[in-house]
């Protein structure tokens, strides 16, 4: 309980947590829980983009997305490090994404199914995921905030790439500017998902809260992220699908629908258009890769031991 | 269509493109779903210098040609025929193993011939190959080890790599096989003729094959066509098919 | 693009025409694939006959439009979000056990919606109903004859037949599902609501289940957005670059 | 050796062998292979016309396409029907062909590179096969007489669809006539070696003649073959990749260049551009199908043993 005090004290003078420090259980398995997810979130969100690398229109364009599906790995490189400090092994963690025991982002369930979709995910998903990660790169736990600094500082990059291609498609041919509103349609509930349901509803808000792990609200960061995309949906001259949105001069920002939240639970509970099939894409890579790892594995130990025989 | 390449400096130019744009483009396929995370980044690394390659070489040739064609319209609207790359590069990915065998033994060749290009009598190729010549020293530093690792590692992976190298060997003879565009290139000083490579291919693959307990099969029969455009394999279509389907469906537009 | 169908009818024969266009498609893949010579050819039949109603669909839906646009237009020139076909059919064949299930299940549904449009009052649609329903009858027979003879074979085949159904039964749903379409389609008489053929899919598939000793799922959550166009599953992209791969590199060539 | 005589003169006075009549060993012996190879060329040869069947240019070409296609699955069928009057199973027989013991024909070897192809095939390779087997429907062997009966019915069909695929093509725009040239020169050779090789290199002929197995050699098949296929290719505006090409009118026909038989050879023995694709296709099929072949025989056997039961 004293240390609990002194704990919650470094936190609010704003001192960052390191793995060596001691800190509560709960902090410790929100974390991991928190980056966990997160890191796999990269991991399977390499899928749906992965799924247009080799449709993609010019060498550019290929050698963009491929960049940046690099980067996703990178990211969640890095996720799994930070998760790795407080005691958990990557292996340990990639065993509970493949048994559904730990989750990803709702979005990546989500099918990619036009070049415009490139775009969208760029713009919405990573739009979404850099206001929700920016808080974060203020989170007391030192790694993680660290990862979220030079994270924070690739999507945002990617956002601008996104919004690129959705400006060519909607400043093209009468067809790209059809596949640009279409993938708007699409994806516009789904990125307002990425926020999460409204904190009335969400469980540990506010122990994260006070443990500066979560560090805004959930209503807070969607207002947030409709207020910076509607103005620019607009510039490219789309239509958000939603009939009910409004400014409002009395709040500074603007009235919108709520996503259909029975759709987001049912994603969660793995009934998304795409679950199966990223679980299944994942478990594939994993198990067929088994042989690779083992061999790996075993040539290392030989080379040592020939090395140990040498000396 | 095939056979009759009239200019052998394009020719030679959209060999060393497609090589590159073939391959380049199978290593891509692998985003996603490899076997292990920091693989899943070393693979994409390969497929964009093969991209970055793609687009010097296809620039070149499009430059070469004269009619206007950009590397886009090269790699993008060009029919199996017009292909001009080896036809190790177009056989599918299979296993992690077979990709990185294909892998191992393109790079072998593709650092040879790189580096004899950095004396080309053309600049314009002497400056691509140097500018490509370090991405692919590396390639090679990798996929050897990739190679050794794997044929010397467990029994079930040494089994998988003796596999993949007795699928793939009868692909290497072609790399060495001079025709008339090699021989005018070498007559030009602007590209060696292939035979004179197959030393050098062969001292570093047998090297490190030894180190990998792998044998190369008997027979040195050599399957041809694809630098020629002769005679590709089936696979090299279906890879137009998605590779090509945004510009076939879309002509004209812009992305 | 996708929700604003403008014409019922025109978007109804779309979505007759591409249930049998894309699950031919995928019957066809297996061509030269499958376990048993007898199988090859039987699958050849279904696909055949599933191509012979598509033009009849289609040829049809391109007359109601008005706009000059054949069944191969339809077919070959349209992209993912003007397809209307079930997500069902869409989806891949798996192992043989996977792609009879999809048949079952679709041909169960299918010949409900057959009969019943046998008596549209669109004298066009009951004669295509009528000429397609008897095949269907046949394929039914045969798609349940194996998934008993599957269900209850070995434990092995058993086990991929269950694996099949708990795959595929979120998309039964969606076959029953009215939307604006096809109210508009009952309300003419043209066509049944769909949800009324429930009963007797459930009746005919139940029993047939039961005889494969094989379970349907728990939970009645039903995968939606291939019929109305809004969110197909990525697989029918992929389809695409192959099924309309001549027509988009050769526009315009007849052959 | 009385027999023997008295068989010999059954053949000679034209009267038809069936499977109870006793035989010569090496006549079943031969028959068995020359079946079984045939039957085996028509399971293979699904795969090369197979590779379009998911890219034919329209529904109608498809439709066609396919039931080719399935055709040969139903002269393969018919085929090993003949074979297995001579004792001999269809498991055994296929399983001859998966592990390399029993050969089929060289040219399915040889991959379809384009539309086009989809009509040379069907013009030349058919149009070969059939040259080789009209003349068989007068072979010996009753079974196997029958089946080609049927077959050449249903092959010159396949011949005349083919034919009409390359005029369209050879018709057709500049890149359509470019592939039907293409094709052209690509089969040309591989369909001359159809007729295998010169006579005086071939062996088993002579007895094979004298039983009626093989009616004519393989250079009067060859030499006819040539003789109708140029004026063909000439009528399609095409030109036959042979420059050495040139009527004779001393032996009213044409002197034409002999196929690279070391080519052929390589092929036969496994070196053909697609040798190890087909059949690596066809063990995967047989190996995949084995729990469906189990599955519906433990079926069967359940079905009589509860049908037994119930009586």
């Amino acid at each position: 309980p004293e240390k609990l005090a002194a704990f919650q004290a470094r936190i609010d003078a704003g001192e960052k947590i390191e793995p060596k420090d001691w800190m509560p259980e709960g902090y410790r398995k929100t974390l991991i829980r928190q980056i966990g997810q997160h890191a796999h979130s990269e991991i399977v969100g390499q899928l749906p983009e992965g799924n247009w690398i080799t449709r993609a229109p010019t060498l550019e364009r290929k050698a963009i997305l491929l960049a940046k599906v690099q980067d996703e790995a990178g990211h969640g490189l890095y996720l799994y490090c930070a998760a790795e400090t407080l005691g958990v092994s990557r292996d340990e963690l990639t065993e509970m994404l493949l048994d559904g025991r730990m989750k990803y982002s709702s979005i990546f369930n989500y099918p990619t199914l036009t070049w415009a979709d490139m775009g969208a995910v760029g713009w919405l998903v990573d739009g979404a995921a850099i206001m929700n990660q920016v808080p974060l790169q203020r989170t007391s736990f030192g790694p993680y905030a660290r990862a979220m600094i030079r994270i924070c500082k690739e999507e945002s990059f990617h956002q601008r790439q996104g919004y690129d291609i959705m400006m060519k498609m909607a400043r093209g041919t009468p067809a790209q500017k059809a596949m640009a509103q279409n993938a708007l349609d699409r994806f516009w509930y789904p990125a307002l998902m990425m926020f999460g349901p409204s904190d009335k509803d969400s469980v540990h808000s506010a122990q994260s809260m006070a443990w500066k792990i979560k560090i805004n609200t959930n209503d807070e960061l969607r207002q947030k992220f409709v207020d910076q995309t509607v103005p620019q949906a607009e510039y490219l001259g789309l239509t958000v699908p939603d009939e009910t949105l409004k400014w409002n001069d009395d709040k500074g920002g603007y009235d919108f629908a709520e996503p259909d939240w029975d759709e987001f639970f049912e994603v969660i509970r793995g009934n998304g258009p795409c679950n199966t099939e990223r679980l299944a894409a994942r478990n594939r890579a994993w198990d067929e890769g088994q042989w690779v790892r083992d061999g790996l594995l075993a040539h290392a130990a030989k080379r040592k031991h020939r090395k140990v025989a040498a000396e | 269509m095939g056979q009759a390449d009239p200019d052998p400096l394009f020719a030679f130019l959209c060999r060393m493109g497609d090589n590159t744009l073939v391959l380049g483009h199978r290593v891509s396929e692998w985003c996603g779903h490899a076997p292990v995370l920091e693989e899943d980044i070393a693979l994409a690394n390969t497929a964009l210098d093969l991209i970055g390659q793609t687009q010097m070489w296809l620039g070149h040739a499009g430059a070469v040609e004269g009619k206007g064609r950009s590397a886009d319209d090269l790699a993008m609207l060009r029919d199996v025929w017009d292909f001009r790359n080896l036809l190790l590069v177009e056989q599918p990915n299979g296993d992690f193993g077979q990709t990185m065998m294909r892998q191992f033994l393109f790079d072998a060749w593709h650092l040879q011939m790189l580096r004899a290009l950095t004396g080309s009598s053309e600049p314009q190729v002497a400056a691509i190959a140097a500018k490509s010549v370090k991405e692919v020293q590396y390639h090679l530093e990798r996929s050897g080890e990739m190679v050794i690792g794997l044929g010397d590692g467990t029994a079930e992976s040494h089994g998988r790599m003796q596999a993949a190298l007795d699928l793939l060997w009868p692909y290497v003879g072609e790399m060495f096989q001079p025709d008339p565009v090699d021989r005018a290139m070498a007559a030009a000083g602007i590209a060696p003729d292939p035979s004179g490579l197959r030393a050098g291919f062969d001292a570093h693959v047998d090297a490190v094959l030894a180190e990998a307990t792998l044998s190369i099969p008997e027979g040195g029969f050599a399957q041809t066509g694809g630098k020629t455009g002769f005679q590709h394999s089936e696979h090299l279509g279906h890879m137009l098919t998605q590779m090509q389907w945004l510009q076939r469906a879309y002509p004209g537009a812009r992305w």
